[in-house]
This record gives structure tokens, C-alpha cells and sequence, in this order.
């Protein structure tokens, strides 16, 4: 963003518009959440694409087929005007404020979070010096949406939904922040630039296969922890269908129901970003002196696809097996990582 | 000592049986997909497929059998006999009741009601599912006397 | 003004679980009472889907009533054709040709795989897995393929009729039968490493809504249930019908290799087992078979003698299937009653929920594999 | 008006409007979700503050943790989602009297406190100043909130257990 606002002044000059000084960083702020939420929602459109046709594939059909030619590349975009045009249904009981102010909130934790986001070493918003801290930060605001919908839709199917995404999400905030700790322990820094740029000089310098592999071990936990945190499977009981129909989004239709779409889809490329930035070397590429933002994008579109794979593989784990797994699986190995590393770092 | 050893297996178990799992669904992310592209491409039906019926009103001697057998009652016959001459005024069968049974074709005498390959006959009316197999015809006040129209 | 609570309180939460529910396998409705998750009460409400079947049987000519019995257990059509055939043919005293004997055992199996393919997807559903469920419908396609060459329905067959079976099979059956019997084998291997013995889908089954085998027979528990509680009753070896004498085959019981018997592991694992059983069954049929007559001569219009009665017990894929016709010497019976093996298995529910999770509800409802239009005919 | 000024208006607008909210507020969850922006408008003062790490371990602990204890308790206790304040007179005379308390208290030591009037941002990177400090001058103060926590948290284990094996220890 401090780029852009440097460079923005001339470009304006070169369009003939005169702007004030003091709006020049107001102007780049606009242009880049403008930028954000756009990259966002297509994103997420793509992602929604890929999941229907990888999930038919994995299960020998074909997925979706019409809509834009032969792979169906619009069936998306048709889905979310279809949605638009839906009608918005508020059930009657509903809490009319919180039920309406649910899905921004949701949408707003997971946008506040693309801040940080370290695609290359140019295109980020923001390097802010807490970069990973600030994204775990925001993100519970998506929880604190969902619990919301589940309450305010005073359904109790949606009740319970919140109830489990409450208790999921109190669970595997500690193993996920955690996780990031041995990053932060070696690269003595919370801003991601410089955690990427402490990998630079090929895979093997990538955290994830730094021997005697802490760093490795809090990836697949950090990895799973933030599976657990977007509600995706095996841990999507807040919205789990065979039992609670739809969980916390029972009662949503239409546009809000997109928003918690949206918010899934773009969660998910969040978390696999984190994941590559923190432990799979970021912008920096296989062989040393690689980098780029291509680099980055393919590996978060590789552990957006072992998502994708995990939903369309496994059976759904029961509430207190979540939290097992999260207080007395994932918490217990990740802090032996922590203090692992901690003692590596003390010489 | 067990406790801890289940624990360890547990966890163990659990992310090898996981990746055992995804082994296969990555095989088949890869194989040819089994989906049949139904309304681009119709589906082949076998012979014996019981679709939607085919009748030889030429064949059809009026004789009620088939609308007897049936049992759900779905089968409306209308007859003019003059003596040796059969006219079919009327063949109807409402698909709203039939059950593609197959029991109206075996008692027929003369084999003139099968069960056909068709089956795409979804309607938007309630009349639209009754389908008139016969040919209409006009008929003389005479014979409008002597029609008989049953369902039995 | 608002209404005022004057104590906080926690509540006990009654949940109407369907008769729209994803989970409850058609249109039961079931009342859960339940503390948070814990399920403290489970009360099995049905009768959505009756059509009154027994009395329109009532009403018809014996051999009209066959396609009815195709719309009870719709998932095993073949099953109840052959149930209620079996019991007219006694009342009647009809007497089957055996190639027809075999064809139905042909078809009675097959169908056994499919509805039992059918309900390891569904179980695969009601855990949260997904793909198993699209794994186990396209080998469903293939058996339902067979059937349709043979009868030309998918689901309601009514390809056995009084007397025998409608049509000996068309000439290139038997070897698509056994090209299905070839692969069949390796498809059963790949659900076990996908599901069966997936460490989360034990989690959440094994040692799930255990129920022992005495409370098991008390409630009338049939089929791969009562199996499941180490009860090693199956109607087909305890009082063979048809050609099932000439058989071998095995009947699989729970184990406690896992976990404690009767738990929602071990009556799934029984279904998965009883796909090899059957698959064996018609190895043995398409060998055995020979040729001769299918449908019993000068059947025609049934007509027992005043006052006969049979009853007549079948095996099928979810239980034992009964079927009592008393006959007034009229066309039509006097009175059929049905003896549908999933309304006993979903009696049991409420003895083995109790304490239970709400997500455990919906893996034991799905462990016991029942079929609506067989509860509430 | 600098940016900087209209920004800290807004948030401590957020905050304060927030805060009244919770007051006139009957409706339990609302009052939680008034919490919330006032909590966020703290963390933007934070922020505004060059303390980024304060403010993102206040949206963390505060939105994240504390609020959604909040609405899990509130979820937890049944249908009664309003206060009534006018219920009991004892009630609100004791409110009264504990509020006004507190806010003495707090007016004492906001007077009392020698605030630095230093307007100047903080220099370098306040997160590594935070560690250190906590770890070196505030450690026992560290320690104390730990164990603070472990207790609360062995106590909660035990009353769990006690209420699962039936009141026996």
C-alpha cells in the first residue's frame, strides 16, 4: 500500500485529476480494499468451480458441465446471480439485527485478514510488523459471525451449529497460534516478509523441511488447526448436513447465504497462503534464486487442493473428538514443537 | 503404558488410514468419470424396459382384459361392436396411477399392449399425463348408442 | 414489555429431527431431547408414508397385489415380491418350478447387494463422508443394470410373480452377471480401506449405540442388526427356503475385535460381509443352475380353498420379512399382514440412543438401515 | 484536521457509543455485539497508538476469546435473553453503589497517575519491547496471572469431573 501511495500522485497528475494531499493515502487505501475484495470474491468464485468439479471427479462423475462451455467455467458466476436474485427470507422469530449483521461480519473477519497477505515480495496490502498475529487476530471475527447467525436465526439446529462452532473454534485457536510460534521462533520476527524472506535459497531452506523437523510437525498442525478454524471437513460439524441440516446457516438464503460462501471459499485460500508463506518458503521458488508471485500461488493452490481432497476423503469427527484432538492431541505436540524449538534457539 | 500407547497409535492410525483414503480418491480423481449425460445423450434401454406403452389398436379386440388386470384402475377402454367389426373409440391410460407393472400386457389376448422403451413423458397438466393411445374417431349416433366405455 | 426470565437456567432442548431431515432416511420423524449434545431421549415418530397397503391388498386379486409389495421395502423390491409370492404360494398350494427357485434366489441376492450398497453409502453420508456414498451407487448401477435387463424396472421389479418369475433371463445375462461378480470382490476392499477401517469412521462408530443381543430379541431385532449383536440367526439357514438347502454360505456375525459387540461398527461391518456372502451365493447360483420351465403351469387366477392361512418368513436385506395371508376362498385375500423387519429394528431405537451424542443419533438410525415405506407400508 | 485526528474521533466515538449501548441495552445478546465494536474501537486507539501488537491481542483475546465465552454462556442458559434492570430494587441499589465505586476509583487513579506527555510515536518494533519487558520487569506479575490461569483452569477440570462421576471426588 505505501508503494501505491507514492507512486499515486503521478499517476493522477498524469490523468489530469488534482487530489489534496492529505486523500492521497485515503485514495490508495480505497484502491487496494477495493483491489482485495475483488481478488476475494473472484477467488472465491473460482474456488467454489474447482471444489464441484474436483469433488465429481474424485467421486467418478463429472460435475458441473453446462454452464459456460464444456468444464463449466461460468457455474459459478451463474450460481452467484442466481443467489443474488433469490429472495432474502428472515424467518419470523429471527433476531432482525444480528441476523442481518452476521454475514458482513463474517465476510469483514476474512477481508480484514487479506491486509496481510503476502503473495509476492510487491503485491501486498500491508507488511505489517505482526502480519501473522493481525490475520489469526481477524479471523475470529468470522467466528464471532458465526455464532451470531446460529443464535440470532433462533432455530435449533442453527443454535447448535453455533454452539459447536463455538466450542471448535475456543479449541484449535491455541494449537494454531501456537503452531506459529517455532516460524517466529526462527525467524525472530511476526511480520511475514521477513519470515518468507528468511527462507529465500531453495526448498530445502523452506521451514517445513528444516531439520529435526518442529517447524514440519506445527505445519501439519497449523494446517489442521486451520482446517478446524474454516469449518472445513473432517471438522465441518458447525454446519455438518447429515446432522444439524445446515448448522449455523440453516436459515440464511439468498445473497447472506453467499457471504458465508464467500467467506469459506476465501478462508480457505487465507489459511493455505498462511501455511505456504510460514512453512513452505512463499514467493520463493524450488530451486534457489526463484522467486515470484507464481511460486506462492501455486503452493497455496496445492493445499487448497489437499483440502479439497481431505472434504472429499473423510467421515466427520464427533464434537468431543474435535475438541480431544485439539486440546489433548494437537495443543500437547505442538507445544513439544515450541519448546523445541525454543531450545535450538538457545545457544 | 497401554493408555499411552493407544494414544500414540490413535494418533498414528488416524492420519495413516486418512492418507490410505486419499490414495484411493486420488486414483479416481483419474480414472473416467461413470456419469451418463442423460439428456444429451438417451440412454439405451434394454429390451424389456417398461416404459410408456405401446398399443396396436388394429390388434386390440375390446375385451377389457388388460384394464382388469391392471390394479390401480388406470386403463379406459371405449368399444363400438357391430357385430364382427371392433372400433376403439377410446384407449386412455392416466400415468398419474400407473405403476409401469407390466401386469396389463400378459393376460392380453390378441398382444396388443406392450410395455415400450419410452419414457420421458412428464407433463405440466394433470390432463397432459393421460395419454389417448387410440385414434380418435367420429363416430354416427348409432354407434355413439351401442359405445361402451369402462375402466374395470 | 418484554417478557422476563427470573432465573438463568439450562434447559433441556426438545428437536423435532425430521420428517425433513437429511439424515433420517426418508420421512421419519424422530423427537430428540437432548442436553447441549447429549441425547437424553429419542422417540420415533412414524407413519408418514403409510398408504394403507395391507388393506388394498384386501381389495385386490392376489396376483395384483405383487407391484404393492415392490413400494414397501423400495430399496429390496425383489425381497418383498418374493416374501408375499412365497406365501400365497402356500396358502394356494403352487408349486414353484426350480429354475424358477433359482432366479429368484439370482435376483433376491442381487438385490441384497444393492440395497446393501445402498446403505453403506447412506452410512458413509450420516458420518460425513461423502464420496463412499457415490462409490457405492455406481456399483448399485451395475446390479440395478442387470435387474433391468432382466425385468426392464430398476426399483420396482415385481419380476417375481405367483407361481415362479416373469421371463427366464435374456441370453447375455449370466455373463454380464459374472463380469460384475469379477470386480465386485475388489470394489468391496477399496470401501473397507475407504471407510471401513477409516480411523475417524471407527471413532465414531465403534462402541456407538451398543445393543446386546438380549435387548436385541427382545425388541424383535432382525436381519444384519440382531447379526451385529452376535446373534447368529438368519432365516435362510434356520429355515431354508427356495434353494437356499442346496447353499453354502456363511452367516456373519459381530466380533469384538473392535470394540464391544452390537455397536453401530459392527452392524455396518455385518452389511459389508454379507456383499461377499451374496456375491458367493451367486457364484454358487450361476453355476448350479439349469435349465428348465420359470413360471408354474395353469397358475392363473389364484384361488385358495376358504379358511387356508400361511405364514411365511423370508430373509431380506434388512431383516427378517413376514407375510400372513388368511384366504376366504374369495379372489381375494381376507386379510395380509405384513411383518416388516425395519419397524422392529426401529423400535430399538430409543432403548440404545439414551446418553448417547446428537451426531452418535444419526449414525445409530443410520447403522440400523431402515426403510420408511416398509415401517409405515 | 489531520486524518489522524478525524480517525481517533471515530474510534473513540466507536468506543464510547459502544459502551453506552451495553448500558441501555436489555436485550443480553446485543448488548454483547455493542461490546464487541466498543472493543474494536480500543483496538483501533491501539492502533492509532503504534501499538499494533496490543491491538491485535486485544480483537484476539477480547473478540475472539472473551465475547464468544460471552455468547457461549448465553447460549448455554436457555431462552432468557433479556435483563430486566427495573426487576429488583435491592438489585439496583447494589449496582448503584458497586458502579458508582468503581468509577470513584478509577477517576482517583486516573488523577493520580502522572501520564507522559509525550506525544511522539513509539520507535521500533514495540512487540520485541513488550517480550522483553514482560519477561524482565513485570515477570512476577507474568507468573502471578499464569498461575492465576492454571488454577482457574485445574479448578474447572475438577468441578467437570465432579459433576460427571456424580458429586463423589
Amino acid at each position: 500500500m505505501s508503494e501505491l501511495a507514492a507512486v499515486l500522485p503521478g499517476v493522477l497528475e498524469k490523468a489530469g485529476w488534482s487530489v489534496p494531499g492529505g486523500l492521497v493515502p485515503v485514495l490508495a487505501m480505497f484502491i487496494c480494499a477495493s483491489i482485495v475484495a475483488a481478488a476475494m470474491g473472484l477467488s472465491a468464485a473460482v474456488l467454489v468451480w474447482a471444489e464441484r468439479k474436483l469433488a465429481g471427479h474424485f467421486q467418478c462423475r463429472l460435475g458441473p458441465v453446462y454452464v459456460g462451455g464444456k468444464f463449466g467455467w461460468l457455474q459459478s458466476i451463474a450460481d452467484g446471480i442466481k443467489l443474488l436474485l433469490k429472495e432474502d427470507i428472515i424467518p419470523a422469530d429471527a433476531d432482525r439485527p444480528l441476523f442481518r449483521l452476521a454475514p458482513y461480519l463474517v465476510v469483514l473477519g476474512v477481508f480484514l485478514a487479506f491486509i496481510a497477505f503476502p503473495v509476492s515480495e510487491k503485491l501486498m496490502v500491508a507488511d505489517l510488523n505482526i502480519g501473522i498475529f493481525f490475520i489469526l487476530a481477524v479471523l475470529t471475527l468470522e467466528v464471532f459471525g458465526v455464532i451470531l447467525a446460529g443464535w440470532a436465526s433462533n432455530n435449533k439446529w442453527a443454535l447448535l451449529g453455533a454452539m459447536r462452532a463455538a466450542a471448535q473454534m475456543v479449541s484449535y485457536e491455541i494449537p494454531m497460534g501456537l503452531a506459529i510460534l517455532p516460524v517466529v521462533v526462527e525467524a525472530q520476527s511476526l511480520s511475514l516478509k521477513s519470515i518468507v524472506a528468511a527462507q529465500s535459497g531453495g526448498m530445502l531452506r523452506w521451514y517445513v523441511f528444516q531439520p529435526p523437523f518442529f517447524m514440519g510437525v506445527s505445519f501439519l498442525i497449523f494446517f489442521l488447526a486451520g482446517l478446524a478454524s474454516l469449518k472445513r471437513a473432517p471438522f465441518d460439524l458447525p454446519e455438518a448436513e447429515s446432522e444439524l441440516t445446515a448448522g449455523f446457516h440453516t436459515e440464511y438464503s439468498g445473497m447472506r447465504f453467499s457471504f458465508f460462501f464467500m467467506a469459506e471459499y476465501a478462508g480457505m485460500i487465507l489459511v493455505s497462503g498462511l501455511a505456504a508463506a510460514l512453512y513452505l518458503g512463499g514467493w520463493h521458488g524450488i530451486l534457489p534464486g526463484q522467486s515470484g508471485a507464481m511460486w506462492f500461488l501455486l503452493k497455496t493452490a496445492f493445499l487448497v487442493f489437499v483440502m479439497i481432497w481431505l472434504r472429499w476423503t473423510l467421515p466427520r469427527l464427533r464434537i468431543d473428538q474435535v475438541v480431544y484432538v485439539g486440546w489433548k492431541v494437537l495443543t500437547p505436540f505442538v507445544l513439544a514443537c515450541v519448546l523445541g524449538q525454543a531450545l535450538m534457539a538457545y545457544k | 503404558m497401554t493408555a499411552v500407547r493407544t494414544y500414540f497409535s490413535d494418533v498414528f492410525m488416524g492420519l495413516w488410514t486418512a492418507l490410505v483414503g486419499m490414495s484411493i480418491t486420488l486414483r479416481y480423481l483419474f480414472s473416467k468419470p461413470v456419469t451418463e449425460m442423460y439428456p444429451d445423450v438417451k440412454p439405451r434401454t434394454p429390451t424389456r424396459y417398461r416404459g410408456i406403452h405401446v398399443f396396436e389398436e388394429e390388434k386390440c379386440i375390446g375385451c377389457y382384459v388388460c384394464a382388469k388386470a391392471c390394479p390401480v384402475d388406470c386403463i379406459e377402454i371405449g368399444v363400438v361392436r357391430k357385430g364382427k367389426e371392433i372400433k376403439i373409440t377410446k384407449f386412455d391410460i392416466d400415468y398419474q396411477k400407473c405403476m409401469f407393472c407390466d401386469l396389463c400386457c400378459e393376460p392380453c389376448p390378441a398382444h396388443c399392449i406392450h410395455m415400450g422403451p419410452e419414457f420421458e413423458k412428464a407433463s405440466f397438466t394433470r390432463k397432459g399425463t393421460i395419454l389417448q393411445f387410440a385414434t380418435p374417431k367420429t363416430l354416427t349416433e348409432e354407434e355413439k348408442k351401442v359405445e361402451k366405455v369402462a375402466r374395470k | 414489555m418484554v417478557a422476563v426470565e427470573k432465573d438463568v437456567r439450562t434447559d433441556e432442548l426438545v428437536i423435532n429431527m425430521g420428517p425433513q431431515h437429511p439424515s433420517t432416511h426418508g420421512v421419519l420423524r424422530v423427537v430428540l431431547k437432548t442436553d447441549g449434545e447429549m441425547c437424553l431421549d429419542a422417540q420415533p415418530d412414524i407413519g408418514y408414508l403409510h398408504r394403507c397397503a395391507e388393506k388394498i391388498a384386501e381389495n385386490l386379486p392376489y396376483g395384483q397385489f405383487v407391484p404393492y409389495t415392490d413400494r414397501m421395502d423400495y430399496v429390496s423390491g425383489m425381497g418383498c415380491n418374493m416374501g408375499y409370492c412365497m406365501a400365497v404360494e402356500q396358502v394356494a398350494g403352487i408349486q414353484v418350478p426350480e429354475r424358477g427357485e433359482w432366479l429368484r434366489v439370482i435376483v433376491t441376492e442381487l438385490n441384497r447387494i444393492a440395497s446393501h450398497l445402498l446403505a453403506f453409502g447412506t452410512y458413509g453420508l450420516d458420518t460425513g463422508a461423502i464420496t463412499p456414498f457415490l462409490y457405492g451407487f455406481r456399483e448399485r448401477e451395475l446390479v440395478l443394470d442387470l435387474l433391468e435387463m432382466l425385468c426392464g424396472a430398476r426399483l420396482t421389479y415385481s419380476y417375481i410373480r405367483i407361481g415362479g418369475v416373469d421371463g427366464d433371463v435374456p441370453p447375455e445375462f449370466m455373463d454380464k452377471l459374472k463380469e460384475f461378480l469379477d470386480i465386485f470382490p475388489k470394489k468391496i476392499r477399496e470401501y473397507n480401506k475407504l471407510l471401513t477401517y477409516n480411523h475417524i469412521f471407527m471413532k465414531r462408530t465403534v462402541g456407538v449405540g451398543v445393543l446386546p443381543a438380549d435387548v436385541a430379541i427382545a425388541y424383535g431385532v432382525t436381519g444384519p442388526c440382531l447379526r451385529g449383536s452376535g446373534v447368529r440367526q438368519d432365516v435362510r439357514r434356520d429355515e431354508p427356503y427356495s434353494v437356499y438347502p442346496k447353499l453354502e454360505f456363511d452367516v456373519p456375525v459381530g466380533t469384538d475385535e473392535h470394540g464391544p459387540i452390537g455397536d453401530a461398527w459392527n452392524r455396518y461391518y455385518i452389511r459389508i460381509r454379507e456383499l461377499e456372502e451374496s456375491a458367493k451365493i451367486l457364484r454358487q447360483c450361476v453355476k448350479m443352475i439349469s435349465p428348465g420351465p420359470v413360471l408354474a403351469e395353469k397358475v392363473g387366477r389364484v384361488k385358495p380353498p376358504a379358511g387356508a392361512e400361511a405364514y411365511t418368513r423370508s430373509e431380506n436385506a434388512r431383516g427378517e420379512l413376514g407375510f400372513y395371508i388368511v384366504s376366504d376362498g374369495t379372489m381375494t385375500p381376507a386379510r395380509v399382514k405384513v411383518r416388516a423387519p425395519s419397524f422392529s429394528n426401529i423400535s430399538v431405537l430409543p432403548a440404545i440412543v439414551r446418553g448417547q451424542m446428537l451426531a452418535d443419533v444419526v449414525a445409530i438410525i443410520g447403522s440400523l438401515d431402515i426403510v420408511l415405506g416398509e415401517i409405515d407400508r | 484536521m489531520s486524518a489522524e485526528k478525524v480517525a481517533f474521533f471515530i474510534l473513540s466515538g466507536l468506543t464510547l457509543g459502544g459502551g453506552l449501548a451495553i448500558l441501555f441495552s436489555v436485550r443480553l445478546m446485543r448488548a454483547v455485539v455493542y461490546l464487541l465494536v466498543s472493543l474494536f474501537g480500543v483496538a483501533g486507539l491501539y492502533i492509532l497508538l503504534n501499538a499494533e501488537f496490543l491491538a491485535a491481542l486485544q480483537v484476539l483475546i477480547y473478540i475472539g476469546g472473551i465475547t464468544i465465552l460471552m455468547v457461549f454462556g448465553l447460549m448455554l442458559t436457555g431462552p432468557g435473553q433479556f435483563v430486566n434492570p427495573a426487576e429488583s430494587r435491592l438489585k439496583a441499589v447494589a449496582a448503584g453503589v458497586s458502579s458508582l465505586t468503581t468509577a470513584i476509583v478509577l477517576l482517583l487513579i486516573v488523577k493520580k497517575t502522572k501520564w507522559p506527555a509525550g506525544t511522539q510515536a513509539l520507535a521500533g518494533d514495540t512487540t520485541a519491547e513488550i517480550g522483553r519487558l514482560l519477561l524482565t520487569d513485570h515477570v512476577f506479575a507474568f507468573e502471578i496471572a499464569s498461575v492465576l490461569l492454571l488454577v482457574v483452569l485445574v479448578g474447572v477440570a475438577l468441578f467437570v469431573r465432579l459433576a460427571r462421576d456424580g458429586g463423589k471426588p
